[in-house]
């Protein structure tokens, strides 16, 4: 199974990256798809831009994939991110998972996300709606943590 | 020479997002290097001063502080990510 | 939060479905989707075809989603469940979550999906691709354990 | 006079999807129903021979075999369900 990964600054078609995923394998019974979005943080956002290392973070997401690969028995699995000036409301990140099964689905989605937060290169800066640069988003310790699950089974 | 990239608030702070150095000798782990740039200026001192939470790539891959740099010929350094 | 529950023979659309429920709240940070997908069984599958019982479906998944409203802090929430013959490589059920963070989301779709398993008045059929009756599919211990790991939380 | 419905193979079964009947006084619990239900033929013995994994629901719910009908207009019998 070969992952398909996106590094992007445009927005992605979601039931077209299922479609891509599922058509002709007859084996797919579970499709679970993560879509991450651009809040609006009570109002006092005007967007996010997202930097990124590129290169590494197709390699970087890349390599959780493959992680993924090999501990779910996956038929496919789609991950595409997006970089530059996000607006509320606007895709972020994608994951696809299809299996056979759907706690497979299921848990490789949210493996990819977990791991894609905190390991894939890319970082946020708050823009306000006034225009001013609200800084960095911090990197929270709930998102540190929620790696361990995935070592601790 | 090796190229350094910075990312985020790191590359904010030292005020430049890449650049070629020569690393001397006895520069041989990244906290040696961390130590090093600390040496380069104010805009480094700032930028790398909690240096526990500067995350580094050797050519595309995150390294612990105390891996040797070896032969790598990019390395990365930035805060701690905030993707998805 | 008003959940969308909907028993029906026709398809659904994914992307439909999630604009629905998201459009205009820029509180949505995540959206979670599963699709259940009708596989062919190694190839001995024509169809299945899904019984149901009409009235309680719809009021039995109305119940599990006020349960995962309850439990988790969702901004939308949505399931769709087909009836009727269904062909390898179609659409069986939809459940679409969303909400703040990323982990709501994940655990209010699958928390969804494992009650719906077992619980929503459904049955399923095989149709073989000679025409003959395959049987109804029996019910898997697997999924009746899978609520399990919802009470000891 | 209560209506009974039936699914799947209960239904194929007992050989139809509904019909009326009228409980006597000593069946108050679901699990006397089908006892009393035993007694109407081969066909409602042969769907309801493994009475354990039939399940019932009074009045589009869910209930366990023990549960009293109350008064319950429509009670549905049918085998695990397979949905998802």
């Amino acid at each position: 199974m070969k992952p398909t990964i996106r590094v992007q600054s445009e927005d992605f078609d979601i039931a077209a990256e299922i479609q891509a995923l599922t058509a002709g394998n007859p084996d797919v019974g579970a499709v679970v798809t993560f879509t991450g979005v651009c809040r609006d943080e009570a109002g006092r956002l005007a967007a996010l831009e997202l930097e990124h290392y590129p290169g590494m973070a197709e390699q970087e997401i890349s390599r959780i994939a493959t992680r993924a690969d090999g501990r779910w028995p996956l038929t496919g699995l789609a991950a595409i991110h997006r970089f530059g000036r996000i607006r509320p409301g606007e895709n972020i990140v994608l994951v696809v998972a299809a299996s056979k099964h759907r706690q497979a689905a299921f848990e490789a989605a949210s493996f990819m996300m977990d791991f894609m937060k905190s390991r894939a290169p890319f970082w946020k800066k708050e823009i306000f709606l006034d225009g001013t640069d609200g800084g960095w988003v911090d990197a929270r310790s709930t998102d540190e943590d929620a790696l361990d699950r995935w070592s601790q089974k | 020479m090796v190229k350094l990239v910075y990312f985020a608030w790191v590359r904010e702070r030292i005020g430049k997002s890449e650049e070629e150095i020569v690393l001397p000798d006895s520069v041989t782990t990244i906290d040696d290097l961390l130590d090093h740039l600390k040496q380069r200026g104010e805009e480094y001192r700032n930028a790398l001063e909690h240096s526990d939470v500067i995350r580094v790539a050797l050519d595309h891959r995150h390294s612990q502080h105390d891996a040797a740099i070896g032969g790598a010929s990019e390395i990365a350094l930035f805060p701690p990510m905030t993707g998805g």
